[in-house]
């Protein structure tokens, strides 16, 4: 039951400043959503707030005005939960899926998981301390390969910009981002037993100054218009 | 900010200033303890060295001393016991400096100017401090550098800009460090003029550090002999010019000192060289020479009224105008003075022997 | 005709060399990025709105953060320097404090300090109602805590190396303390001063982890030009590219503009007694 | 007794007042983290491996990193405060490149020079078989990319500073350019030489996103002590601030140690001429 | 490195320097041309500001010239027109600044020691370099300060060590800005007896700028008179001050300089004061007067073989040794010289009245 604290909302009521947090790799998708928002409540602006999702976690922590996380995994989500309640239920908005992300034209063929254990190759993965880290943990322990990468990188994007720049030749990343990088890179499918599901949260936080407005945002991303738009941006419906 | 010190002598009244001061500087040992009455002027000679500068940054608040005390018109402005010290900017002391310190990001003008700017009493306006400071650069003939940089003065320009920046805050106390010292000939004679009519219509004490004798002769009213951080001498210029008990003196007026005993009219050195003297008390004794009732001859003038008679060898002969001052070396060391007709005569040249001779009567002696 | 100024242009060869090494070091770079810049729709990313907002807001927190870098730091500066008293090494290491701290932690510990939870930031906060984070003064707190070391360090340096003596010459002239560091102390540090505003002012300009931890990233308001940088290096590293080299070219433009102002080298040698 | 010393201690009060503000400034936040440190379970997160290893790794890094910046970044500042040749300013501005940057748009403009397919580095790779990024050799170029600019700005202020007139007297004396850089101008901007240095190294030790992103970060390797901090932020804040507050103990100790060799006043005023 | 000065000059050979010197410097247009023979000495004198030290600084090479030609021992080498530039380092030239210039990191040893480790021929290692410095120290007297700091010295002190630290590397050209001048009256005279040895033993030619014309007398050959960039005067010292012909080489000499027009025995100068001569031709010409052939007197003495007397009033009264010289102002301003004793027998104060009085054949004139 997602909506015990739910208030019915109605165009009229949906007024000023809305401010979301979202996740970095959010960026695309959510600057999109928010103008259609924006469109369908005149009242209403969009402020946007995109960083790390831990960092964005420490910030609301801090009393940043913030009105709606938007995480990139469920483990900062929780910890924002369990510091500071919440306003309205968490409810997955998104999710994605890991794939491998090497040069343009997989010069060096590289075909499944099992191939980035061979040691002449750059592989980067996110630190263990970031979810796409642990997710590249879970998927070589599923393919059952040791892969030993080169560097632990802080978040997803430097793995992508390594592979990007050709000074990596692999990486692990998401769906999403290997759509971003458009003919930049291009990705290898993790077949879906050994692969692992990212699930995005998001949540109106708990002294949300602008509460309608907050849960009227929530709605929206987990109504279809902007579900299509994530899809457009390689996110899956939960 | 405005101390006792500034305060007290804005009346204009006549200062005394007294000084006992110890301080340990380095090599330096200063023990030093003199007053200056209203009006006088007291210059301190000595060799490098021998503590001058050191002395004149005490009396400004420059080096806190570590004994003694200092006191200017009655107020004590530096006592390390009971822990008193007016800060500089207070004591309304002027400093010209052995080497003018000029502020290089300011015209010239501008630096003569700062001093009246920068006291808040009295207020000056720029315009006023300019105008002010315009006549002074005209006194030591800059004004024609009055808006360039110190930097393209040249060493005496800058240092006659160092005493116009000076002179112009009218200080009450006047302490001057070789203020003329990298003056031109010509130009000294000038600013010495200036200056000394300058002190004269001031009513303050000033102390003068110099090594140019004709400085002291000039503008001083009693001088202090300073060597190795001692006063060794101090008094009327009459006085420790008449009998000088020191090697330094003794060269500053231009003769020569011998020191020695007194036995039965006859005066004998460490060297062993004897001096028959006019009637003198025995016992340690100077005898002084001048250098012009020195003869000097090729040979040993005998059978006439001189009885003393001393070989040497020539080392040094500096040309003064139309006088030749004339060094020997030998038992007794002498420096003579003749005419450049009686060198030429003579044809002398350094390293040759010569015979000095002085009637005794030419001769001064006084105890020791 | 070279030859003919004399002077210190015709340096030992061994200098000369590692010199251009060093010039090398730092041209590659640039040339790099402007080898990858995209050129052909440059024009587009740099007329983007949210681009030329982030580009002022960064000029203006900047300047401001240079500005209280030399209000604080020159007194600072010159405590350490001519001030004794106990514990002054501590107070000068404290100083580079911000600039061994990884940035995101100083941003954590400018909420310590005045967040709305923090030390003093709770009573800011209660008292007067300020709140600095997530502020556009939030930005400028967050640069200033790391740009002012370089003015501090520097300025001190040279207020070490100035003689002294003339300071002394401005006493005996009657010049209050105050006064002297006006008209003399300041003006013969001029070429350092210039130097340390320049450093600080270009820290300010690059910071990026302080500013997004303690200030956020709101476009308009705490959105500075690294952190839209940042954030196109997620979606579009070609524009982060070229925002990059505009912030290049402007602070090249404002380094060559003041120099020739603010370093002269008459300016420079206080020490200069006679030529 | 204090005042016994006259001097410049008894500094003005409104200098006085701006210096205690900013000393207050760089001090809170330090509070701030000692007072939020979790000091019960501080020692285990001292003495866990992979902090020690970071640790080591900083300590040796930054010294390599400063080190290169003084050989380097002294000629350079040489030829900017004495040599005439064009587009002088353009080379000086060209130092601040790597300040203004953000650092992780710094570590790609590393990468197009020095990365496997960069301008030089793909000749470093194909020639002599030397890859720098993800090597402990990359994170030294990367910290030293950073911070040379400081000890250049610093160094080249002092030289301008310095009275030429005393090289002038060497050159007299039958000294070659090269001696007299060695023998005169060096030991005479020795404070100056000593700031930039540390400015140097401790930028270097706190250098972040150009690390992580041309030498990227593994432990042992390139895992310098700020990604580890910054990464244990995301999982474990406690331990990043006992992390960083380690790191400020050391830069403390090594400043505060440091300082009475390199900064002496005596050495500094190369202008006296006479007491 | 080893330039062309340098190697030629290391036989120890006879040198001869020629120069023509034109530089534009700020407010000094310097158009100067001399030569100096092997072994000479030539002196510069001139005021402040008029260029002298910028003279050495082109000899030198620091500061190259814009138009004509230095050449040394027949080497060029500066020409501005073939652009041909010797740098200093490669001239060997010698150069004892007018403001020490010590390098204050180095210990005063260290300074002395410096030039003769920087030259890589002769290689000298540092021992025989620190003992070299060693006696130069102690040949300046300076021996127990070896180990201090530059700035830790007295001015003088200071003077000395740049002077031996210039005298060690033995260099070929020999050029000294007043390297005297801050020193004291004892020590000069030894210091300037030193020098004389050092420059006797000296096979080079050496240029000396200085204030002191004791200085001059003492140690140059032949005597340059600099005045605003121009050379006013130039030629041996007996010359030069036989018939100075400008009133900074007169007040050098200490002698009264009279401009005016001859016309049937008598002088008339531009201020209409007019001097009675013993025969001279027509025209216009220069009266010289010693200070010492000048009579003062309260009242015009009448009946006296005295024909010349002129009014004035004291300006100015300089005591030296038992000397004193009395400057006076009026329609023929003139410096005399009179006894301490006469001065206290006239008592004289500045300000009052007085005649001076002349002996037509003590006047000496020649056409200017
Ligand atoms: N700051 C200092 N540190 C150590 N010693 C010092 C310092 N200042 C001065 N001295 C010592 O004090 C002595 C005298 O210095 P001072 O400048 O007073 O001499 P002086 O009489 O002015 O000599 P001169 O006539 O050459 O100027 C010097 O020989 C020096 O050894
Ligand atoms: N760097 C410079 N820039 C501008 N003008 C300069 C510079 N150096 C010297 N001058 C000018 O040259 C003139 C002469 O300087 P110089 O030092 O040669 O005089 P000087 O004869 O040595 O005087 P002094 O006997 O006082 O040392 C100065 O008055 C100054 O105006
Ligand atoms: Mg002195
Ligand atoms: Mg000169």
């Amino acid at each position: 039951g997602s909506d015990d604290l739910a208030i019915p909302t109605s165009g009229s009521d949906v007024a000023g400043d809305v401010t979301v947090f979202a996740a970095a790799s959010l960026t695309a998708a959510f600057t999109e959503i928010g103008a259609v928002f924006e469109a369908e409540y005149p009242e209403a602006a969009v402020v946007l707030n995109f960083a790390g999702s831990s960092d964005l976690v420490a910030q609301i922590l801090q009393s940043a005005p913030a009105d709606v996380f938007a995480s990139a995994d469920t483990s900062n989500m929780d910890r924002l939960v369990s510091a500071s309640g919440h306003a309205t239920e968490p409810s997955m908005f998104a999710t994605n899926v890991a794939e491998i992300i090497v040069q343009p034209g997989n010069p060096l063929g590289i075909t499944g998981v099992v191939d980035l254990a061979n040691d002449d190759l750059i592989v980067v993965q996110c630190a263990p301390e970031v979810p796409c880290g642990r997710y590249a943990a879970e998927i070589y322990a599923n393919a059952g390969v040791a892969v030993i990468p080169k560097s632990y990188e802080e978040n997803v994007n430097a793995v992508v910009t390594k592979v990007r720049l050709g000074e990596a030749d692999a990486g692990i990343v998401y769906a999403t981002d290997v759509i971003g990088a458009g003919d930049a890179a291009q990705g290898v499918a993790i077949p879906a037993d050994a692969n692992v599901i990212a699930e995005y949260p998001i949540a109106a936080v708990a002294d949300a100054a602008n509460l309608v407005g907050a849960q009227a945002f929530v709605d929206f991303v987990l109504a279809a218009e902007s579900q299509s738009i994530l899809a457009a941006h390689g996110f899956r419906t939960p | 900010m405005d101390g006792p010190g500034r305060s007290e002598h804005g009346n204009g009244g006549a200062v005394t200033l007294s000084a006992q001061i110890g301080l340990q500087l380095g090599a330096l040992d200063l023990q030093v303890d003199f007053e200056v009455q209203p009006g006088e002027l007291l210059a301190l000679l000595g060799p490098n060295g021998a503590g001058k500068s050191t002395v004149l940054r005490c009396l400004a608040g420059l080096a806190p001393i570590d004994s003694g005390e200092i006191r200017i018109d009655g107020t004590i402005v530096d006592n390390p016991v009971t822990d008193t010290l007016v800060e500089p900017e207070d004591r309304s002391v002027g400093f010209v400096f052995q080497n003018y310190l000029l502020f290089e990001h300011l015209s010239v003008l501008e630096n003569v100017a700062f001093g009246l700017r920068a006291r808040r009493t009295p207020k000056v306006s720029k315009a006023k401090a300019r105008s002010v400071a315009n006549d002074w650069l005209g006194r030591v003939g800059l004004a024609d550098y009055a808006h360039q940089r110190p930097g393209t003065l040249s060493g005496g320009q800058a240092q006659r800009a160092a005493l116009a920046r000076c002179l112009a805050t009218n200080p009450r106390l006047l302490l001057l460090d070789e203020p003329l010292a990298a003056l031109d000939a010509g130009t000294r004679a000038t600013v010495r003029r200036d200056l000394r009519r300058f002190l004269e219509t001031f009513d303050g004490m000033r102390v003068l550090v110099t090594h140019d004798p004709v400085d002291a002769y000039a503008l001083a009213d009693r001088v202090a002999i300073l060597d190795a951080g001692r006063i060794v001498q101090i008094g009327t210029l009459a006085e420790v010019t008449a009998h000088p008990r020191s090697r330094y003196v003794a060269d500053l007026v231009g003769v020569n000192l011998v020191a020695g005993t007194v036995a039965g009219g006859v005066l004998s050195t460490a060297s062993g060289a004897t001096v028959v003297i006019a009637d003198a008390p025995d016992g340690p004794s100077f005898a002084m020479i001048r250098p012009h009732s020195v003869a000097l001859a090729r040979v040993p003038a005998d059978g006439s009224s001189t009885r003393n008679a001393w070989r040497g060898v020539i080392v040094d002969i500096d040309r003064l105008g139309d006088r030749v001052r004339v060094g020997m070396a030998g038992q007794l060391p002498l420096t003579a003075e003749i005419t450049t007709g009686a060198l030429d005569a003579l044809a002398l040249q350094p390293g040759e022997d010569i015979v000095a001779s002085v009637k005794a009567t030419d001769i001064e002696v006084y105890p020791s | 005709m070279s030859k003919r100024r004399g002077g210190g242009e015709s340096l030992p060869v061994p200098v000369l060399a590692l010199a251009v090494v060093a010039i090398a070091f730092f041209a590659l770079p640039l040339i790099g990025l402007l080898w990858r810049a995209p050129w052909s729709n440059a024009w587009t990313y740099l007329t983007d709105d949210d681009a030329l907002t982030a580009l002022r807001l960064s000029m203006v927190c900047s300047l401001w953060a240079t500005g209280l870098s030399v209000v604080f730091g020159v007194p600072l500066a010159w405590l350490l320097a001519r001030g004794t008293f106990p514990g002054r090494e501590a107070v000068r290491a404290l100083c580079t404090l911000s600039m061994v701290l990884p940035p995101v932690v100083g941003g954590v510990a400018l909420f310590f300090a005045l967040g709305r939870r923090g030390i003093v930031g709770q009573y800011l906060d209660q008292w007067f109602g300020i709140t600095l984070p997530f502020t556009t003064a939030g930005v400028v707190v967050a640069q200033t805590f790391v740009a002012m070391p370089f003015l501090v360090i520097t300025v001190e340096a040279a207020l070490r190396q100035l003689d002294t003596r003339f300071e002394d010459a401005a006493r005996t002239l009657g010049a209050s303390r105050w006064y002297i560091f006006r008209r003399v102390t300041l003006p013969s540090i001029r070429p350092a001063l210039g130097a340390g505003a320049v450093l600080a002012w270009a820290r300010a300009l690059g910071e990026f982890g302080a500013t997004i931890t303690f200030a956020g990233n709101f476009p308009g308001t705490t959105q500075t030009m690294p952190l839209a940088v940042y954030l196109s290096l997620e979606t579009n590293p070609e524009e982060a590219i070229v925002l990059s080299l505009l912030l290049i070219v402007i602070s090249f433009g404002v380094l060559v503009g003041l120099r020739g102002r603010w370093m002269g080298r008459a300016e420079a040698n206080m020490a200069t007694v006679v030529p």
